[in-house]
């Protein structure tokens, strides 16, 4: 029977003839067909265009004071570190997971370059080393936690968040090590505050370094096999899993990539702030969180691109400055920025709604 | 059940003996055996909830068993993921099928596996080649007929129920080295594309790769299968020649209605080449 | 827009909700609806927010500002944002909290926060008398960051009450048998309950409750009465806020230090108003290094050797 | 293709004209027309991806048509959810079954319709009665031929793939007044268990409910169905009397090795009742 | 065609004589399988024993300090209000939602009750009327966003947050309502801090109300209708609504109900410190959630019990408690209830794999 076989049932006599080109319709033609088309293939072009909007709004609300080349670029200096950080949470969320340690992270890793080069006298550039490898390992355990534990992510990173901040003040004493010793003795430190001023336009090596992670992980996550892995296991572990992809590996390596990256917005931080302050980035979390959502990353995993976190971030930037400058006190623009982030979000889904 | 007696040199490919599986009270496989020999196409056919999927899971690691014990080539084996299956050249089918619903098609495809671009872009970069993958995978799904697939970038859970299924065996027959095990691969698929993948397992076999089908059509099985396991209550309950039994025949072992016939009756091993 | 035209100011407090900078916030606005000056008010979202402190400086260079009244989070890493506003040309006053180094900003209008602990650990020691060899004191303390205030008011209450300090820039370390315990109270009732039933439960003879604020105060006020010992124990605290003035006339606190920060706030107001006017800058009070607008003990049980203004005087002075 | 000059006065229970859905680049439905006679089981043939899930999707309210206008008994609805139909009797399985993977069996079949207790505690606490809907689900299982659940209240995630689809087929069956759909209920069906869904799918036409069924089984098409309606490209290419019509020509036009026959030899209605 | 069909293909012949009898099999006997058997039936018990387990620990260490009637009814105290607060929150889980802006809601609520009675001389019954439709009406504001407008819970819980919060100062102008003052003129806001002693042990009224809201809560999920569909919401939405399930408005039941027990929350909250402060509950959205997913509910909707929210909350109050008493300083606690967090999760990781 394993030979040229009795071809099945007799209905299936005609199959021979049946036709083999594959199934063509007529392409809709026209603007909005394409528009839509884009929105589709590229998720990050809506928060593109609610920024886009905001800024056009705030611009057309407050003239030059808001739409110039140093307030533009004040938004983007001001909105580094949570962007910075921004990327590293995109990672986590997208293999449906959450990471509420990124703030401690950061401070940690901050603290242990100031306080190594300090108190230790290690050299600059090698403090710099243990606090990147610091924050890897903090993403390594957090990583192995979830991957090898199973523990959910939430209370993984809620257990460290805790566990690396009480540390972190532990081991600094709550102690501030100072802008101009830094200056003086470990310029390395603040690297990135470096400013490179264009016109009034004043952009920070911190803010360059942003831009230019957030292209990086584009790549490495559309354009790498790790990429793909990080959205397979973020859709659906299990099936993830059973089509052989290495989840816990995966898993692994997106948590010590985040712990990174928050070690690097930690060297960010002492650029930005110019000192080593153990009691910064307290909102790191939520801030990163909100605008990786905002970004249109899904937070239940798999969907999304990571470029809409850097929108994400820079549109709650141009909220918090486009407020103050209209003159919103404090809680005013809180009230307004909890409901710009609905509106912004509203939008969005809107704009995905009629694009579908 | 020995075999041994029987075939003699022949070493079966995949062999289980007394695996049991209990899922807190409900018991998914009692004490039940298998065995797949080179280059046949095993067919196991059994009532809904009989046990089939949890016994090809339970071969390739996907599930892992309470008790027994599973060779392969001889060598017992203890996989704990379907990865170690894998790296052996063992490809599956699942029935729920292990697709990542929001990757495109190639994604899915070369998932663990990809391919990336020669040269310098690959090996430095280690950019992936989407070209190749996607030409690739629209060409597997043309082989097995499925014409109707209009954009290979369409993320899988907008596929239609068929295309899913088209995707994970084309998937499991492009890269299996050692055997495919396939469950319920034509479940969902239509008349032309169910023919393909016929013709599709016929081809594996040439090629001297054994195949497990798990499969309710039972025109299907009998015209393909060399030997049919008959899986009931968590069992193995016989092992068939479908040259020599009738359909009915089968049918009735399986569903209760007939005793099995006795041991030396049955095909527990192929016959002696 | 109008501005070019009103001299505007900024005041940047740690945050909001806490009373003592929601009085600030009105004093300087009423100062400068007064003044004709345009005030916008920033504030951080928690204790110790610092980043968002330095985005409202920003915010202010941005904005054209003439001055800016700042409490800081972190008063050293605040520093270099400052001086960016300095180099703008924006008077920047130092409010409640100097900065470090105090000459950072031009002007410090500020209570001396060790000086209000260090009264009413006076005050508890000279109201305990002998007995306060052997008293048995719970410290509720603002947070784990231990911001610098809260560290002030602290070894400042320990300092009065005649306790080795260790670290004096940290609060925890001291070896004394008296102290129970220190807990975190985050500055609210809800944290002072939680944390004096903590120390409660440690030891339930606690006879001392120094407090960082008023509110957590009344929190611990609660925890005591709970356990029927609200009457044997003595609860001293910083602030002086009406509600916390009030709570010292019906017996709930001792006596708690009083700070006027509507005060603070109008001077700065005025010092940004004579700045914009002829560039002049406030000058520091006599033999400080800041303008101190001075901090004075409410209790209606003065004891000898620490001085004291009645409940009535505090109420009449208090800003919320 | 009007129908008006043949049948006269038999008012199709479902009457679909021109229906369009885009997705993105992907045509999914192309111009289609859809008609359901009361009475009769209709059976809904195609390639994969011809668009068969999709159309009765439309007609139910689970996706919302581009164009096209449906009538349900002469009146033109627009169903915005599957509730809004489900509401008026039409009750549907889903080739994706739609079922809450946690909730047990019982959850599942009565979800949206629970029972209460009797009396006091049903009316003021509202308490469910447990019990008489995990009987009525054991029964209703038992009766599609499914014996081997062996707890009522495993959750669904558990339960093998057709005994899924048993749950999904029995729910519909049990509550359905108006019309049923069922997209491919046998797939994933052993023999035993296919053979009592056909006998169900004949008792549902006895009461005189009309019958969507899609299936690529033509064995099975041709032994229940009154009407054939062949799908090919998002469009309704022919509908077909299986009396009338081989099962190879119906493939064949299926899968286009064969042009429909002319629309007057079409079987758009019923035979003249 | 239609009467008396000829039963199909031939080989179809047999059936009518297949077995009808339902498959069995021996059941398993002894302890384990009973345990193991009961640990799936109630997903609560998980929790429940490493609760047990650490009541014991500390009471080892601690001794009658700790194993006193004063001490455990004092954590059932200190964990009240994060524990009626989880109760709502650990609905808005089960449904794969988050609400972030339990702490507010519960403030603004109170507050409402207070500045109704106070500021407007309202009866006091009928401002706590007031704040709990204030807080009702926010759960509706939320649930509506996340079923109509189908926003992320996250951003719709965000917003929400901060402009209740907002609202919360603005609206109070940071102004406390002294405890003396509410105790004189309307003590029924103090209701829930009524407190019954049995010899050592101190219950309060609104201790009493958390552990009932539970028990009602759980009978609800359980035992009802609207239950089960809170459940299939969570599971998957999608086919919920396939299967005719009126998901929209099972979502914003689930939310106005949290809304409502939020508010019951601020009504608890005034009993717990005596008066009505508007600084509170700053961090009663993290610790909310975490009693939850230590109580083994899963963040991605439709799997765990109420029940093991209410250990949950109670099991970070034992390690508090136990880690104060045993000596340890604030910023140690701190540090240790990061790590016992992930250990108890561990453990019930490790229960649950054990007895799967
Ligand atoms: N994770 C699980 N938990 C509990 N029971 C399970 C689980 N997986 C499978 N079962 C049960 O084990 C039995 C065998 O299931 P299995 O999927 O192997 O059947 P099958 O023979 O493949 O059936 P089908 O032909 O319907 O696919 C069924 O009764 C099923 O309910
Ligand atoms: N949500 C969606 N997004 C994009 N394309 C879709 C979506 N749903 C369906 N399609 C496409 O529409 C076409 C028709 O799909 P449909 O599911 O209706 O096919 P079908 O006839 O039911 O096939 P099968 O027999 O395999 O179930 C397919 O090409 C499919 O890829
Ligand atoms: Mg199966
Ligand atoms: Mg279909």
């Amino acid at each position: 029977m394993s030979e040229t076989a009795s071809k099945g049932q007799d209905y299936e006599s005609s199959l021979s003839r049946a036709t083999s080109s594959v199934a063509e319709f007529e392409r809709r033609k026209g603007l909005v067909p394409k528009i839509r088309g884009a929105l589709h293939s590229t998720p990050a072009l809506v928060p593109l265009i609610v920024l886009v909007l905001s800024i056009v709004v705030f611009g057309i609300l407050l003239g030059s004071k808001f739409f110039s080349p140093f307030a533009l670029t004040l938004i983007l200096q001001q909105v580094q570190i949570v962007g910075i950080v921004a990327a590293a949470q995109s990672l986590v969320i997208l293999t449906a997971g959450i990471d509420l340690s990124v703030g401690a992270i950061m401070v940690l890793s901050s603290v242990v370059m100031g306080q190594f080069t300090f108190r230790y006298g290690i050299p600059a550039p090698v403090s710099i080393l243990c606090g990147l490898a610091c924050g890897t390992l903090m993403g390594f355990i957090n990583g192995w936690l979830v991957a090898k534990v199973k523990l959910p992510p939430f209370i993984v990173t809620l257990g460290m968040w805790q566990i690396v901040l009480a540390t972190n003040f532990l081991y600094s004493a709550n102690e501030t090590i100072r802008a101009q010793e830094i200056e003086a003795q470990a310029p390395l430190l603040q690297f990135f505050g470096t400013v490179i001023a264009l016109g009034g336009a004043r952009l920070t090596y911190g803010a360059i370094f942003m831009l230019l992670l957030f292209l990086f992980l584009a790549y490495m996550l559309n354009q790498t096999a790790w990429g793909r892995h990080v959205y397979a296991v973020g859709d659906d572990k299990e099936s993830a899993e059973l089509s052989g992809i290495e989840a816990n590996k995966v898993l692994i390596s997106v948590y010590m990539a985040s712990g990174l990256i928050c070690a690097f917005a930690g060297w960010a931080l002492v650029g930005r702030i110019g000192s080593v302050s153990p009691t910064s980035g307290q909102l790191a979390n939520i801030e990163s969180i909100t605008a990786v959502v905002i970004g249109g990353i899904s937070l239940f995993g798999g969907r999304g691109a990571v470029m809409g976190s850097l929108f994400g971030a820079l549109i709650v930037g141009v909220f918090t400055l486009g407020l103050r400058l209209l003159g919103a006190d404090a809680q005013w623009t809180y009230l307004l920025i909890g409901v710009l982030i609905i509106g912004a979000v509203a939008v969005d889904q809107w704009i995905r709604k009629a694009s579908a | 059940m020995d075999q041994e007696g029987i075939g003699m040199t022949i070493q079966p490919v995949v062999q289980g003996r007394n695996i049991v599986k209990h899922y807190g009270h409900v018991t998914a496989i009692d004490h039940a055996d298998f065995d797949l020999f080179p280059g046949e196409v095993l067919a196991v056919i059994g009532d809904n909830g009989a046990g089939k999927s949890s016994i090809v899971k339970a071969i390739c690691g996907a599930v892992q068993p309470d008790e027994g014990e599973i060779k392969i080539e001889g060598k017992p084996v203890r996989f704990h993921s379907p990865l170690d299956a894998r790296d052996m050249g063992i490809e599956i089918v699942y029935q729920q099928l292990a697709l990542s619903p929001a990757l495109s098609i190639a994604d899915n495809m070369f998932a663990g596996r990809e391919l990336r671009k020669p040269g310098f872009m690959g090996t430095v970069f280690r950019q992936l080649d989407k070209k190749r993958m996607e030409e690739f995978a629209r060409q597997k799904l043309t082989d097995l007929g499925l014409m109707t697939v209009q954009s290979i970038n369409q993320a899988v859970e907008t596929l239609s129920g068929g295309q899913r299924q088209g995707v994970a065996v084309a998937r499991a027959a492009a890269f299996a080295k050692k055997f495919i095990i396939m469950d319920e691969p034509t479940a969902a698929l239509g008349v032309k594309e169910s023919r393909r993948v016929l013709e599709l397992i016929q081809d594996v076999r040439a090629k001297g790769i054994p195949i497990i089908l798990i499969s309710h059509n039972m025109p299907h099985v009998f015209e393909v299968a060399d030997r049919v396991h008959i899986h009931r209550l968590g069992k193995r309950h016989a092992v068939v020649d479908p040259k020599k039994i009738s359909m009915s025949d089968a049918v009735a072992i399986m569903t209760g209605a007939m005793e099995p016939p006795p041991v030396e009756e049955q095909q527990l091993t192929p016959k002696a080449a | 827009e109008s501005h070019g035209m009103a001299t505007s100011a900024c005041l940047i407090t740690k945050t909001d909700t806490n009373p003592f900078f929601v009085k600030m916030k009105e004093g300087a606005t009423a100062k400068a609806e007064e003044l004709g000056i345009e005030l916008k008010s920033f504030a951080g979202k928690v204790d110790g927010d610092h980043e968002t402190q330095v985005q409202a400086i920003e915010t202010c260079i941005a904005d054209g500002a003439k001055g800016i009244l700042l409490t800081a989070s972190d008063t050293s890493s605040i520093v270099p944002a400052v001086q960016q506003a300095r180099d703008a040309g924006i008077l920047v006053i130092a409010l409640d909290t100097p900065l470090n180094p105090i000459d950072s900003a031009d002007a410090t209008f500020a209570t001396d926060n060790f000086l209000a602990g260090e009264l009413i650990g006076k005050w508890a020691a000279a109201k305990l008398g002998d007995e306060a060899a052997n008293a048995k004191i719970a410290m509720l303390d603002l947070g784990v960051s231990q911001p610098t205030v809260g560290v002030l008011r602290d070894q400042g209450f320990l300092q009065g009450f005649g306790i080795d300090l260790g670290d004096p820039n940290k609060w925890g370390d001291e070896e004394d048998e008296r102290i129970v315990g220190n807990d975190v109270t985050a500055g609210n009732e809800e944290g002072g309950r939680k944390a004096m039933e903590n120390l409660l439960a440690k030891d339930p003879m606690i006879n001392v409750v120094y407090t960082i604020n008023e509110p957590a105060a009344a929190g611990a006020y609660e925890a005591l009465k709970s356990i029927g010992r609200e009457n044997d124990v003595l609860i001293v605290s910083v602030d002086g806020g009406c509600p916390g003035v009030q709570n010292v006339a019906d017996g709930v606190i001792g006596a708690t230090s009083q700070q006027y920060p509507l005060l603070m706030a109008s001077k700065g107001i005025e010092a940004i108003a004579a700045w914009a006017k002829d560039g002049v800058k406030p000058q520091p009070t006599e033999g400080k290094d800041f303008f101190d607008t001075g901090v004075s003990l409410v209790t209606d049980e003065p004891v000898d050797g620490v001085e004291s203004i009645s409940v009535a005087e505090g109420t009449e002075r208090c800003w919320g």
